[in-house]
């Protein structure tokens, strides 16, 4: 299946890009798994959010096929 | 999209707003109140986020905001929903700007209409603390030491930031 | 007028303006505003009262605001002072309706620019309270049995009214 | 000493009037004093207000020669 993978903010720069396409073969894959799996040797920077589809979930969310996956740090607006 | 369920969004307008250029927060709600049935609503709360030209004890002279489009807009909209949920809300405006900003220019508008001022008041303060909590939105400084991203908020976000 | 030595007004503005004519509040706060130096605060909550065509389950058509000219102005301006001396507000603009009003028309505005939004939002919030309570306005509404003088609002003036 | 003597809403139509000048002789009067002995026969009614030169004071407040006085119902602005 494939997952389209988005940073922001400090992460993109973290992880030397903004967006991501990764083909994944495991069907009962979470976000945790997705990180250690295909995205990164290291560990998740400490306070990291993540959204899936946009909205958020935490690291033990389940991926589907087609998924959007956001990871970026604590938000500032307003 | 469970929220939906619960109570529609008043109809019509365009009640969440991303703009890339400055905007007129007052002109925004005179336009947008024109647009309400009158004789409705008896109050409305408004708070206006501007740009300042100190923060943390030093000069800020610019500032760009980076926001993740699509989830922004949707977010703002749960956070809005779930006001409306919870007080008595006629209808709600946020306007929020991303890119470039210059000291004094506005950053976000929310305004609650609302039968009862306790409402409006509530509904507002909730809206703009939630958002500041959970829209995703970046800040990134040109201070005295070069671009820095502004910090996580979360542990006193009135204290130490608007 | 002990007041006048904790802490001066704000300098030059009318910030306290009692009107005979239907005004514009964002206008109001749009001129306003461009009157107060560039980048000092960071945050403005304002509430604006609007007449509502409904009150106490009856249907109203009109009413009238009469007043005491003189110190209507004191008491706001004292009112405007405590809070001013209570919270971290940098400047307040009050505009309140006197005389014949009409359903949706604007009553009352009250505006407060801060460096930071709590205060804003508690020193709007005590304002209009206060306002409300000590503030020598009293309306009579046009309403199916004929005129009649609104009642005291001390009970509770957030349930009872906007 | 003279006093200028004012009635707002509810109270001037109570009164009759808006506005009343009052001669005065005594030197220590109150605001009741002045109701009682120069205004009305009849009892303050329930909840009146009272401003002596602009700003609240209750009954038991001391008038000076030149001061404004005023009554009023409840006020209900905002």
């Amino acid at each position: 299946m494939q997952i389209s993978v988005k940073y922001f903010a400090s992460m993109r720069e973290h992880m030397g890009c903004a967006e991501q396409k990764i083909e994944v073969s495991e069907s009962l894959l979470t976000v945790e798994g997705l990180w250690h799996g295909y995205l990164s040797e290291g560990a998740l920077p400490a306070n990291t959010l993540v959204a899936v589809n946009m909205e958020y979930c935490d690291l033990s969310a389940v991926i589907k096929s087609g998924d959007e996956v956001a990871f970026f740090p604590p938000v500032t607006g307003g | 999209m469970r929220w939906l369920f619960f109570r529609r969004l008043p109809g019509g307008n365009m009640n969440v707003v991303i703009k890339s250029q400055p905007f007129d927060p007052y002109a925004a709600l005179g336009r947008y109140q024109s647009s309400l049935r009158a004789g409705s609503y008896g109050a409305m709360v408004s708070f206006v986020g501007v740009m300042r030209d100190f923060n943390e004890d030093e000069s800020v002279s610019a500032m760009t905001l980076e926001h993740y489009p699509g989830m922004t807009e949707k977010e703002i909209e749960r956070v809005c929903q779930e006001a409306l949920n919870r007080y008595q809300i006629d209808d709600f405006l946020v306007v929020h700007r991303v890119g470039d900003i210059t000291p004094n220019e506005p950053i976000v508008l929310v305004a609650v209409w609302s039968a009862h001022r306790r409402a409006a008041f509530d509904g507002c303060r909730e809206i703009i603390n939630e958002l500041k909590q959970r829209a995703p939105f970046w800040k990134r400084e040109q201070c005295e030491r070069g671009l820095c991203w502004v910090s996580d908020n979360t542990q006193d976000p009135i204290l130490k930031k608007v």
